[in-house]
């Protein structure tokens, strides 16, 4: 397996995260796709780890594993809020606020 | 260490400032009489600065110099020159009259509010404008006088949006919005200019490593500072830019009609008199001084600026309808005189320049003020609302009429003289140039006449009727300036004296030499 | 980067990967004393969860509140121990195994951080704005965030006197990450940092007492799109981890020289390929450039600016602003600077269009609040401008830049809590009108605020440009300091249409009141007014301990 | 002695003070004051002019400097007098005229409220003017110069209350001030070709000057003096002007201020003499006004406009003989003084007779008042045959040298010069004739005002009269005084030179010529006018008549060309002001908040948008970054 292909697919992986980003409107399931570009980060810091040939890389992808959990914990804390008082957890229809 | 005399004639006002501001509501006239009697403390200040002034000394005198930010390169440094003597002197002269004569100007309409005190506020913003237009006049640190350039526009912006003409054509919120949209066209004008002079101030320091006048001019003068001529123009471009935005020169004039006519009157006389006078000043004493050569170069095109200021602020003074607009564009009229004196760069022009600088404040002063009377008699700034003055209010008519003749630069009183060095000095120079610049002064006997035409003779207007003629107070404002008028057109030697060897001085800076008469050129 | 030449680094650091010794592992060293700053405060905040576990409900907001101040006082009493110490100086050292480093600007910003959100505790702190609520008095957050709005359980919550004072110990939280940000001496650290003081600041958001549907909103928007920037910084970090072999900044500064002491094959493949550090490079910097609001990447600020408490917004305003321009000098001076060639034309744009855009558009709003957002973009442009300068100056400027409109903007956001109807703050422009006619004092402060916003001499605002500017002009940048002319004459339009509202409009009869605050906003206001006359006029000493401390250990 | 010169200006000045100053409690004694000063300057001129007389011929000029006025470097501009005989003559002729008008006014005046500001401004007169005559430098002549423009402006306006007089009074103003323009411009000329301003200095410097320069320099001054002496192409105003009180008139419009431009040309002798193509547009200019002011004189009913067309026309000989150079500078300031007493002595006696008649100026309703005013109608018919050039009488001396400095002037020109002096000598006989029959013979023509106050014609007071008697001794006996032993050219030729010329034909036989062009013009008056009964209002008259009567059409010139270009001139240009150069202004700051709005619809509320536009730019981020680095 060439390892460049894991980079391949990392970036394939934020990219489609980003992409939904963009186009989902479910606040649950954009932050899933958030979730999905974290991970693309991960295996990047994994592979290029493995590359490197130090430890590095790995150590972060335990860290960033963390961080998503509290962001899990934070970020569904407030769709959640916004979902009981909005009955939606649509993102576009929390734009009380523009212009 | 002697006494600091220049920081005291600017601090003076500057305290009398905070106790007037802090004058409780209901002690209104408390206020006033303080204001006055710090202005009045700054003029006897200034008056020792004059007499302390040796015009024959050092360039600079009563110098100070104090550490401050050294890590911009700036220090606080003062010195006057004869040209800061004169500015100084007239700034000094003529707020106490702009108290006296605004002082029922602020009083509150209704009192419902015992937090809101307009009139304490009047009165102190008048004294921080007049603290630091003298400290501009005695700057000699580049960075110094930028910052007082800039911030002096704040509390003339609160004069100019707070205090509004009572006399106003319109409705109430008519008249709020036109004001407000005077005080603000007011200060983004100058604000764009004075921060196109901050690109050029940084932009001196990155090339000249020192805000100090002295210092830079001295690196210049032997060579050790050598400047590019492109970043030397560049740099002039962007100093200018800001003085004639405030001078103001065609065609960065528009804030000044709207600002003078929207504001009281004593305010009007405040911008005009006074704070454009830094901008002149300052073309005098940084422009030349800091870039002789790129003055030199631009000198062409402002000469035409100039001129063009001189005929078209007359001929809009012409066409307005609007007393205090009318004075407006006269002055515009007049500020492109001076800025022709200066760019002439003859002797004769410079010292013109610089006579016509106190000149012009104590003549717009004494019109100005009278209209201003006149203008709160009637409740109108409509010329065509007037008529027949003369004969119910003669004295104020015939005060209007001499501070109208002065503002037409008759002979014997004091526009004349520096009228007459602006013309020869920017005729030896430029003769065509000079002799454009004459049509000025018919034009100037056309706006004043037809303004007195049509407010003061003819028969007695409506409303005009039972017009009182000037009060005691009133009396008190015209009467002094008139006199002052009379003296330095008569004896304006006092003055000249101060001011030649300063303007000899900037001769030197631009290297400039008067040209010969032709009879010794031929010999 | 072709696949074959990877594949072979690829089997060959596998075997560098088996060879490494196990038996290299050293205890790792932390010097406690250099981290105390941070160390206390996440200590206080650890301690203020426990507060709300076990102390009861009446006594916590006193001690929470107690707790907090004296944390970050100690923690600033930290800082100056230190800097008096000679960290600052010449002691600057890398700390805690080459994570944190304790040098002039850290010590700088994290004294400014520290007071700044001193400051802006006391806005949280303040009760005595709303009208208490059966006879308790409440502050500006929600009785009880998790409750539906309008519910009868949130009913319930106001009427039993609850508040949400933990908002104390996640403000200490998000200090804590702010402090480090600027030290981070290694991306995982920067990484670690920034969700530490985000995640804190998303939650303090949505917990609004007024308006409680667009501070959820605000709350969703800034952690949706935080989190999105933070996955951008994360994958920069790991192409700047697979360029360089390393995260510390040290070891990228490095590679990026070339003057790296070993390269191992693996290492040589990966540096030859730039697009790696380029692409990292930006992503990191859309990272942080997210964090202090630039343009294209400020979309959040007026939104977040708006919906948030108004304290909240206020402590993130400064507070986020300096941690996060820490960093990115640190990220530009020490890891980056041979990139500075490639990345300044980039900076360029974005400074320009940061200044352009954000005077432009801050023309037309009509909330306070939101003005005060696009005034802070504006001046994350000038920012940029210094931070452009590349060189000492340059760092030294923007850190008495963000000294001097921290304190400013906290004040701006503590007076803008003042103003009050029967809605809670009003905000809209509108009921502005006439404020300087009915409580001329708490208007004209606002103005000295603005004024400095619009960088008006002797005020510290015109000081702090004055310092980017001249920075930069002589960095080279002289086209920025024309921009930045341009648009502060843009800027001062609109802060002029809210003096010229306050001053010379007439108020209108359904007009808002203006709370007289408790001795803590008005310390607020006042370290702010002090701040900006102080620094206006004399700003000489605080220069000199921006430009002692412009100096990075790398 | 010559500390007295400045006691000649300072007497009128404190008058002027005192009066302007004083307010009301001085009404009643108000010009008592004023004359009193006027005379006691009067007096100081005559002690002055006896203490000249003991003086030899070259050794009569006196200087006095005051101070230094405006010492600027390289500039030198003092107060300081120079009293030669040139600027007696004129002392003389102004103080004593001017005193002679003050008395006169004092009965004249009598019922105006403001008569003591009257006599202010007649003293401010009378200050500025003797600056004028005895300056040393040419801007100190300015000073005085505009000095009397200003008196001039505040007496032609003294009723403001009328609209035309307000009118009159700033047009006259507005004209002169074209005409001082000329003189500044000549000013500065002088200045940057001699170095200096001063008279000595500057007519020494004459002969190292090139001769264009010296034409500038005259043809400026000329433009001055065409101003100030209503010389065609500035002469707009003077008839205007009549709506003065009529001692003003007298005073400032006959005898003294509108003749300051013959002066201003004869005291720049020295330039004029070197630029001989100046010299030459002075004649014509005098030539043609002569002609000019004598036909509109010949329309005019108003018997005030028609003295003022005399005027004109009587100050183009003056200027024509300015104008010839050495040869006629003696006999311009004769005719000047000669013309001082009897054209005042006219003025006074018309004024007498609209005191008499209730401010009626319309000669077609006078006629036969001879009977009613004998005093006014002996002197005024003095003057007349002065005016006419009777001979005996002053004019007839003063005029006829004229016309014999004009033929000396030789060759072509001298023959044009000359004719057109005469003719000009036969019109004014019919003009001056016909306001003589209209006036004081025939049948009385006056009828009741529309209040039906019918006028009850009275001679005047004797504060009236008797400065009409003084003055008609003048008009009688000053010329035939000064001409007998060619008295007047020997006092004056020590300042201004003199020659004689080349003239073709004998004295005799233009003294002859004269005579018969007179006989012409009366004869013709008395054809028109004498013989049949004059209609009350004026027919239609021919297509001339028409356009003398509205000035020869030159106001309706300036009313659309001047007035109304410049109307609309001001009107566009306030438009522009505000639609352009404004408009660039509020453009720019309009356009910035229309691209704010603009921008600020980016900002929609949505959530995804706003990351569509992180991703965005972090994609052009690390392009632009990655295209640096391939550039």
């Amino acid at each position: 397996m060439n390892p460049v292909n894991y980079l391949y697919l990392a970036a394939l992986l934020f990219t489609i995260g980003a992409s939904g980003v963009l186009i989902r409107r479910n606040a649950i399931v954009v932050f899933m796709c958030i979730e999905l570009m974290l991970n693309a980060c991960n295996l990047t810091l994994v592979a290029f780890s493995r590359m490197h040939g130090n430890l590095d890389g790995q150590i972060i992808a335990f860290f960033t594993m963390v961080v998503a959990a509290a962001e899990v914990v934070v970020g569904l804390a407030i769709i959640v809020s916004l979902f009981r008082s909005r009955h939606s957890a649509s993102v576009d229809d929390a734009s009380l606020m523009k212009l | 260490m002697s006494f600091p005399l220049l920081t005291a004639t600017a601090a003076l006002p500057a305290i009398g400032a905070i106790v007037t501001a802090a004058v409780p509501a209901a002690q209104r006239t408390a206020a006033k009489w303080l204001a006055l009697f710090f202005s009045l403390g700054t003029l006897v200040l200034a008056g020792i600065v004059f007499v302390r002034f040796e015009p024959g000394g050092d360039r600079y005198q009563l110098t100070e110099s104090h550490a401050w930010i050294a890590d911009f390169g700036v220090r606080y440094e003062l010195g006057v020159d004869g040209i800061g003597v004169a500015l100084l002197a007239l700034t000094a002269l003529l707020i106490p009259f702009v108290i006296l004569a605004g002082w029922h100007d602020a009083d509150p309409l209704e009192t419902k509010s015992s937090r809101w005190r307009p009139t304490q506020g009047f009165f102190a913003l008048i004294l921080m404008v007049e603290a630091m237009v003298i400290l501009s006049f005695e700057a000699t640190d580049v960075f110094l006088f930028y910052i007082l350039f800039e911030a002096m526009l704040i509390p003339m912006y609160f004069l100019i949006g707070g205090f509004g003409d009572r006399a106003h054509a319109g409705t109430d919120e008519n008249a709020a919005a036109q004001r407000s949209y005077a005080a603000v066209k007011f200060l983004l004008y100058n604000l764009a200019g004075g921060l196109i002079m901050l690109a050029a101030v940084i932009g001196l320091y990155v090339v000249a490593g020192s805000f100090s006048l002295s210092e830079i001019a001295e690196a210049r003068a032997n060579g050790s500072l050598e400047m590019a001529s492109s970043t030397e123009r560049w740099l002039f471009l962007g100093f200018f830019f800001a003085f004639a935005v405030k001078a103001p020169l065609w065609p960065l004039h528009t804030w000044l009609p709207n600002a003078m006519g929207e504001a009281t009157t004593p305010v009007a006389v405040l911008i005009t008199a006074v704070v454009d006078k830094v901008g002149t000043f300052a073309m005098l004493r940084f422009c030349l001084q800091l870039f002789p050569e790129a003055s030199k170069w631009a000198t062409p095109v402002i000469l035409v600026l100039a001129l063009i200021s001189i005929i078209y602020g007359a001929l809009l003074a012409v066409g307005q309808r609007d007393i205090k607009r009318l004075i407006a564009y006269a002055s515009i009229s007049h500020f492109g005189f001076i800025v022709l004196g200066i760019f002439a760069m003859t002797s004769q022009g410079q010292s013109g320049a610089t006579l016509y600088m106190v000149n012009h404040g104590l003549s717009t002063a004494a019109l100005m003020l009278v209209a201003g009377f006149l203008i709160t008699r009637r409740g109108s700034r409509l010329i065509a609302d007037y008529g027949g003055v003369q004969k119910v209010a003669p004295v104020l008519a015939g005060t209007f009429l001499i501070g109208g003749l002065a503002t037409l630069s008759l002979p014997g009183l004091a526009p004349f003289v520096s009228e007459f060095l602006v013309l020869v000095g920017a005729f030896s120079a430029y003769p065509v140039v000079g002799v454009i610049a004459t049509l000025g002064i018919v034009l100037a006997a056309l706006y004043v006449l037809v303004l007195y035409q049509r407010t003061m003779t003819g028969p007695v207007g409506e409303k005009i009727g039972g017009m009182p003629d000037l009060r005691v107070r009133e009396l008190a404002v015209a009467l002094p300036l008139i006199a002052v008028l009379i003296f330095l057109g008569v004896f304006p030697k006092p003055l000249t004296e101060v001011v030649n060897p300063a303007v000899q001085h900037t001769m030197q800076d631009v290297q400039k030499k008067d040209p010969q008469p032709e009879v010794e050129a031929a010999k | 980067m072709s696949a074959t030449a990877v594949h072979s680094l690829w089997t060959r650091a596998g075997e560098v990967t088996t060879a490494a010794p196990g038996d290299k592992f050293t205890a790792p060293t932390i010097e406690y004393a250099q981290l105390a700053p941070v160390l206390i405060v996440v200590g206080v905040a650890v301690l203020g969860i426990l507060v709300e576990a076990f102390v009861p409900r009446r006594a916590r907001y006193t001690t929470q509140v107690f707790l907090t101040v004296v944390a970050l006082a100690a923690a600033f009493a930290a800082v100056v121990g230190l800097a008096a110490g000679g960290y600052a100086g010449e002691k600057a050292q890398i700390a805690a195994m080459g994570a944190v480093a304790v040098d002039g600007p850290t010590l700088f910003l994290q004294g400014t951080i520290l007071l700044v959100s001193m400051v802006s505790v006391f806005t949280f702190a303040e009760r005595r704005l709303d009208p208490a609520a059966h006879g308790n008095r409440v502050d500006s957050f929600a009785a009880q965030a998790g409750a539906v709005p309008g519910s009868d359980s949130e009913k319930a919550a106001v009427k039993a006197g609850f508040t949400t004072t933990e908002v104390f110990p996640l403000v200490l939280f998000s200090v804590a990450g702010m402090l480090v940000f600027p030290a981070a001496n290694d991306l995982l650290t920067l990484f670690i940092a920034l969700e530490v003081f985000s995640l804190p600041l998303y939650l303090l958001c949505a917990v609004a007492r007024r308006k409680r549907l667009m501070s959820q909103e605000a709350a969703v928007k800034y952690f949706l799109l935080g989190a999105f920037s933070s996955a951008f910084l994360l994958f920069g970090i790991a192409l700047l981890y697979g360029y360089a072999g390393t995260v510390s900044y040290a070891g990228i500064a490095n590679v990026v020289d070339g003057t790296v002491q070993e390269i191992d094959p693996a290492l040589a493949s990966t540096m030859g390929n730039d697009a790696l550090l380029l692409i990292g490079a930006a992503m990191i910097l859309m990272g942080l450039l997210f964090k202090v609001g630039a343009v294209p990447f400020h979309m959040w600020t007026p939104d977040v600016y708006q919906g948030a408490p108004t304290p909240v917004t206020g402590f993130m305003a400064a507070a986020t602003k300096v941690a996060a321009f820490g960093a990115l000098l640190r990220l530009l001076y020490v890891v980056l600077p041979g990139l500075t060639w490639d990345l300044r034309p980039v900076m360029w744009g974005v400074a320009i269009v940061t200044m352009l855009g954000g005077a432009i558009v801050a023309i037309t709003q009509t909330d306070i609040k939101r003005l005060l957002a696009y005034s802070s973009i504006a001046h994350a442009g000038f920012i940029l401008a210094g931070v452009i300068a590349a060189s000492p100056e340059g760092v030294s400027s923007v850190l008495f830049y963000l000294g001097v409109y921290s304190f400013v903007t906290v004040g701006a956001f503590a007076v803008v809590t003042l103003v009050r109807d029967a809605g809670g703050e009003a905000t809209h422009l509108s009921k502005w009108a006439g404020l300087g006619r009915r409580s001329p004092l708490t208007a004209a402060v606002f103005a000295v605020f603005l004024l400095s916003f619009a960088g008006i001499p002797l005020t510290s605002g015109f000081s702090g440009k004055f310092a980017v500017f001249k920075a930069a002009a002589d960095g080279g940048a002289g086209g920025l300091v024309v921009v930045g002319v341009i648009s502060s004459a843009i800027a001062a339009f609109f802060y002029l249409r809210v003096i010229v509202l306050m001053f010379f409009s007439e108020p209108k009869a359904d007009g808002p009141t203006v709370a007289v605050p408790s001795p803590l906003t008005m310390t607020t206001i006042a370290v702010g007014v002090a701040v900006t006359l102080v620094l206006g006029l004399a700003p000489q000493y605080f220069l000199d301990l921006a430009s002692q401390a412009g100096v990075f250990v790398r | 002695m010559e500390n007295l010169i400045a006691l000649l200006v300072a007497a009128p000045l404190l008058g002027a003070a005192v009066l302007l100053c004083g307010g009301r409690r001085l009404d009643r004694a108000g010009h008592w004051i004023g004359t009193l000063f006027a005379a006691a300057s009067f007096v100081v001129g005559v002690v002055l002019f006896v203490d000249m007389l003991g003086r030899g011929a070259d050794d009569r000029t006196l200087h006095q400097k005051l101070f230094s006025w405006i010492p600027v470097e390289g500039f030198q501009a003092d107060v300081a007098f120079q009293l030669d005989q040139l600027s007696m003559t004129f002392v003389l002729l102004i103080t004593g005229v001017g005193t002679l008008i003050h008395i006169y006014s004092i009965g004249y005046m009598e019922h105006d409220e403001r008569r003591r500001r009257f006599f202010g401004y007649l003293n401010l007169f009378l200050a500025a003017m003797l600056i004028l005559v005895i300056a040393d430098n040419y801007l100190l002549l300015y000073v005085g110069w505009e000095g009397v423009g200003l008196a001039s402006y505040l007496l032609i306006g003294f009723w403001q209350h009328k609209p035309s007089a307000a009118t009159a009074a700033k047009k006259a103003f507005l004209v002169n001030r074209v005409g001082d323009m000329g003189l500044s411009i000549a000013i500065m000329l002088m200045f940057t070709t001699f170095g200096t301003f001063a008279f000595g200095p500057a007519f020494e410097a004459t002969g190292d000057t090139s001769e264009g320069k010296l034409t500038a320099i005259g043809l400026m001054l000329l433009l001055a003096a065409c101003g100030k002496s209503a010389q065609v192409p500035l002469q707009s105003w003077l008839g205007d002007a009549m709506e003065g009180p009529t001692p003003v008139s007298a005073l400032i419009h006959a005898a003294t201020m509108v003749t300051a431009g013959v002066y201003l040309i004869v005291r720049s002798g020295a330039i004029f003499n070197a630029a001989p193509d100046a010299q030459l547009v002075v004649v014509i200019v005098g030539a043609v006004t002569l002609l000019f002011g004598a036909i509109v004189g010949c329309a005019k009913d108003d018997i005030k406009k028609a003295l003022a067309g005399s005027t004109m026309s009587q100050i183009g000989y003056m200027i024509l003989a300015a104008g010839l150079g050495p040869i006629g500078y003696v006999f311009a300031i004769m005719h000047l003084v000669t013309h001082g007493f009897f054209k005042a002595g006219l003025f006074l006696g018309a004024g007498s007779v609209m005191h008499g008649m209730n401010d009626e100026v319309d000669m077609r309703k006078y006629g036969g008042l001879r009977k009613f005013m004998p005093v006014t109608f002996v002197t005024f018919g003095l003057g007349y045959l002065a005016i006419i050039g009777f001979p005996g009488l002053s004019g007839f001396f003063s005029k006829d040298m004229i016309i014999e400095a004009a033929f000396a002037k030789g060759g072509t020109e001298g023959w044009i010069l000359g004719c057109v002096t005469l003719l000009g000598a036969a019109i004014t006989a019919f003009y001056m004739t016909r306001v003589m029959l209209l006036t004081f013979f025939g049948e009385k023509r006056w009828q009741p005002d529309a209040e039906g106050h019918e006028p009850h014609p009275h001679e005047s007071p004797k504060s009236m009269t008797i400065p009409m008697i003084v003055l008609a001794f003048g008009s009688v006996f000053a010329g035939g005084f000064f001409s007998i032993g060619d008295r007047f050219m020997h006092w004056l030729e020590p300042v201004t030179g003199h020659d004689h010329g080349h003239a073709p034909v004998s004295a005799t036989t233009v003294t002859a010529a004269t005579m018969v062009v007179l006989v012409i013009g009366v004869a013709i008056a008395w054809t028109m006018y004498g013989r049949k009964p004059v209609p009350v209002v004026a027919p239609r008259g021919s297509l001339l008549t028409r356009a003398a009567r509205r000035d020869l059409l030159q106001d309706d010139f300036n009313h659309v060309v001047l007035v109304r270009g410049g109307e609309h001139l001001t009107r566009s240009l306030v438009y522009v002001d505000h639609t352009l150069v404004d408009g660039v202004v509020n453009g720019t700051a309009a356009s910035m908040g229309g691209l704010s709005g603009r921008l600020r619809k980016l900002q929609n509320g949505y959530a995804r948008s706003y990351a569509v536009s992180m991703f965005g730019g972090a994609a052009v981020l690390i392009a632009a970054t990655l295209l640096m680095r391939a550039v």
